[in-house]
């Protein structure tokens, strides 16, 4: 059974996009239920990505030949697509390596500008992805600004008191997730932005995007962040966008070549935003790629991919909530959004990911989430013995009805085998 | 499936949960990429293990493999436990070890199949590696 | 006209893996000798990775279900091989986005690990692309360590005299590059090693390794570091060999998943090597990628790839060195190796660039090829109005003398043209 | 091919080569990837452009480019100066623009197919917006 926003031809190319949804899994058919770590790719894509490797491809931006020209108007072209889709203008489009890459660029970038200096707070929330919170806590040792942090309940979800109760701190600076990949909740931006009027406002939107787009301009976003893998992308490629003017003040993170306006054998001076923070040969490939996906996203529809993954959303949030032998975490409300983390009442995640994948070929991904300290505000709340990790699932607009009540059917399962 | 019978059963063995209080070595080990954890207490004679036991927590496999360790180590000498780590270290790489030692560890021989679980079969000897360094 | 190393069945399948070869430019068949700024592509490798991609893709490290593993286990496996080509260890070898990012890395984990501090000299040449030039110079104005150059001669050439005269400097770093991408030199390594036995030596491999095998252990290397995109490989990866001593002093880069053992909300500790320089989702499918390249350059013969090119850099030497209008660059003798730079005599390089790109289908680079100041030592050396830049022509194991030749052609109508 | 005989005739000029010891503005501009440079001196009276010549080094193109916008601009005011260029800049982006105005500028209308060599065109241009700004 598929439901939801797809027309039957829709659905049909759909599926022959994503030939491995046909593979079966230790003798099952796969369901693909880890979405939240990386998506499954597309084949006009990836066909696509081949066709310009073996036939168009060559260094960029530096030389006139014709392959040279071909690969930099490709790698270009994807720029302006992604600039659309954000509503940011060309040299506020930086290409990275991933959001991770994109948040660690922007705090040494600050440092090193002096856009942050002791004494600095810089205010997080505490169900962030550690992309988003280590790079911060490293950087405050050595060089002295404060971190404080948006209170999560107990069930990991950030209230809009927790935010204005954190306006107190002053914060110079406030990077949050757009969504958590733990709790699934979607943060409430605009309220955000309102709560923190001057502060330069960080986006981090590897979990949010895929599903649902961000207008920067909208929203008064100083810096956004995000990862294409986890959109049908190609791997090692990332987006961070950031304020002309912003980028215009600030230091660039990596130097070398093509970053450059002048170098002497004393010192160098730097080209303009976005160059200025690509430095050396970038992945054009996986760019060019994802100019791809972008145009492939866009002719499905974005805002039927929002609609289906609030629909498939709804329906897993509520089959896994008749069963009860779970713990779920999260707000569970209509801000929680595309994955859901839980535990099995006895049984360890990894054994319930485990016996879900060899039995029934469902993907699951099990552990802490790259969110350690959030754990420990989860056993707080926990009812349970909680095992420092959770089972999440999480979809995305080529997920059916069917494959959650596969994971339903499961999880039954589980239950079973491990309670005898 | 690697959760044969022997394997669940020895899961949830009791018997080596604990504390040594006045413990040779302890030593915490723990799974990076899931948050398990166990410390490792071991009595030792001279050059013989003659008591161990565990605390922590993990899935089903490394719970196993824990109590699976303890039960065979505890009597064998400093030596022989390392032997025995290095031939339980290879079976669970795909390489070359000597069956006959390792008896009861030869139920997790499957485990080598699901290259995510290795880690849960090794922590605990990971662990004993450590301890006995 | 081929010659060279390669028998009629391997050059059939050379031919076959390199399918732009067939293109035609312009109307002429392709001659592509840019390979300096980034190599062709092979078929396999990419129909490969497009397999890996469409089938077996996942995120890695993190679950446990079967796409996880298939993924976990083809990234190790590129460890692994590469691991094998540099005769390094596993935990040595840290998948990076490139060159320029691999030496962004050593230069900010050196300055946080305390490697490096004020007062303490870092020894670089003047031929350093600015990838090995602009990081230690803006960490120098940031962090008071001081920089010096082993200096060139007047052709861009690096003499022992120079290195031998560097050592009075009492370099605690020493970064040089292995093979400059201007004068095409390979520098004498083992005699710097020699001459600075205590220094931690950094190898700049990018322009070496696609061409001649660099074994860490025996020239006793502390970090090398190369791209993929310049072997055949995708973009978006590099890798940074370290030794392990080294790597496990040292403080992280990039900070997020994965990279970390046990976070708190007040600090974190770090994993082992490689992967605590490894931080978020990398470049899966481009490493991936890269070991099959690996794979298919082994089985082409390594030594015979190395034979193949030091006999194509000879022709092209050989043949330009003919032309009396051009002025060469570089040693020109047999440490000259894989690329030529050069002017026509009163023709700027992007001229000659274009000209040759649209009447002979032939693919070189004008610029500055990201080495500004050893340009003003260029013009120093300069019996011509030299333009600032050069025109470089490189090969790699697929050119053929016939390449060289269409070259050459083109050189003299450029000439022509432009004498008129 | 881009280099027709206009367009070689016009790089080899030298008449608009040299400095204006009294230049009203000079303003430097250059093209990062190439190394190619260009200062450009305006003189000016009130708001007409009365003279201006150039110096630097560069391409073809940059230098044909250079040469032709200096004889066009002699003699405009400002506005007019800004309105060709802003004609010239739609021209070689592949934009809409007035051929009419453009006159001899038109001759370079195929660079607009060789991307890597639109910014040796736009050079003159780019450095003329900086300094008119
Ligand atoms: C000698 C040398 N070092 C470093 C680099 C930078 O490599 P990448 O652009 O792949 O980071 C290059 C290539 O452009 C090079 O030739
Ligand atoms: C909310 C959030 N932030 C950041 C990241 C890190 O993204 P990446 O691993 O692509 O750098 C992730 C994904 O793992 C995430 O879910």
């Amino acid at each position: 059974m598929r439901s939801g926003v797809w027309s039957d031809k829709e659905w049909e190319c759909i599926k022959s996009e994503i030939p491995v949804l046909d593979r079966t899994v230790n003798g099952k058919r796969l369901v693909y239920l880890d979405n939240a770590a990386s998506t499954l790719k597309a084949k006009s894509v990836i066909d696509k990505m081949a066709d310009f490797y073996l036939y168009h491809y060559s260094n960029i931006h530096r030389a006139v030949h014709t392959l040279a020209s071909e690969a930099t108007m490709a790698y270009e072209q994807a720029r302006e697509k992604i600039g659309r889709f954000l509503n940011a203008q060309l040299g506020e489009v930086v290409f990275t390596s991933g959001t991770t890459m994109g948040i660690n660029l922007l705090v040494n970038s600050f440092v090193r500008s002096g856009l942050l200096r002791e004494g600095d707070v810089v205010l997080l929330t505490q169900v962030e992805h550690h992309a988003n919170l280590v790079p911060w806590l490293r950087a405050s040792k050595f060089h002295g600004f404060r971190i404080e942090y948006i209170q999560a309940d107990e069930k990991g979800v950030i209230l809009k008191e927790a935010i204005e109760k954190a306006t107190s701190v002053k914060p110079k600076v406030v990077s949050i997730t757009a969504q958590s990949n733990v709790t699934g909740q979607e943060l409430p931006l605009n309220f955000v932005r309102e709560a923190f009027p001057n502060a330069i406002l960080i986006i981090d939107g590897a979990q949010l995007i895929p599903h649902k787009k961000i207008d920067v301009k909208a929203l008064d976003i100083d810096f956004l962040v995000f990862s294409a893998h986890k959109m049908l992308g190609p791997t090692g490629v990332g987006v961070l966008y950031g304020k002309r003017e912003l980028l215009e003040r600030m230091e660039p993170f990596l130097y070398g070549g093509e970053m450059i306006d002048r170098v002497t054998f004393e010192d160098a001076t730097f080209n303009v935003p976005p160059y200025k923070f690509e430095a050396g040969t970038p992945h054009i490939a996986g760019v060019v790629g994802f100019g791809y996906t972008l145009e492939l996203l866009e002719n499905l529809d974005l805002e039927k991919i929002e609609k289906q993954v609030e629909i498939l959303s709804r329906y897993l949030i509520d089959s896994l909530s008749r069963l009860d032998f779970l713990e779920l975490y999260g707000p569970l409300d209509d801000s929680h959004r595309s994955l859901v983390s839980f535990n099995v009442q006895g049984v360890h995640p990894h054994d319930v990911s485990h016996v879900l994948d060899q039995m029934f070929g469902v993907a699951t991904r099990s552990g802490h989430h790259c969110a350690q300290p959030l754990m420990s505000i989860l056993k707080r709340g926990s009812k349970i013995d909680f095992p420092n990790s959770t089972v999440r699932a999480s979809v995305y607009f080529y997920n059916t009805f069917d494959d959650i009540d596969t994971l339903v059917e499961g999880l039954k399962f589980v239950r079973k085998m491990f309670s005898e | 499936m690697i959760y044969s019978e022997f394997i669940m059963d020895y899961s949830k063995l009791k018997k080596f949960v604990g504390k040594i209080e006045n413990a040779t070595k302890v030593e915490e080990g723990k799974n990076l990429s899931c948050g398990d954890e166990v410390t490792l207490y071991l009595l030792l004679d001279g050059n013989r293990i003659v008591d161990a036991k565990f605390e922590g927590h993990g899935c089903t496999i490394s719970q196993a493999s824990t109590n699976v360790m303890i039960e065979q180590i505890i009597g064998k000498t400093k030596e022989e436990a390392l032997e025995l780590l290095r031939n339980a270290e290879n079976m669970i790489l795909g390489k070359e070890f000597n069956e006959k030692l390792l008896g009861p560890i030869l139920n997790f021989y499957d485990v080598k199949n699901y290259p995510m679980r290795v880690k849960c079969f090794l922590l605990p000897w990971k662990t004993l590696e450590m301890a006995l360094k």
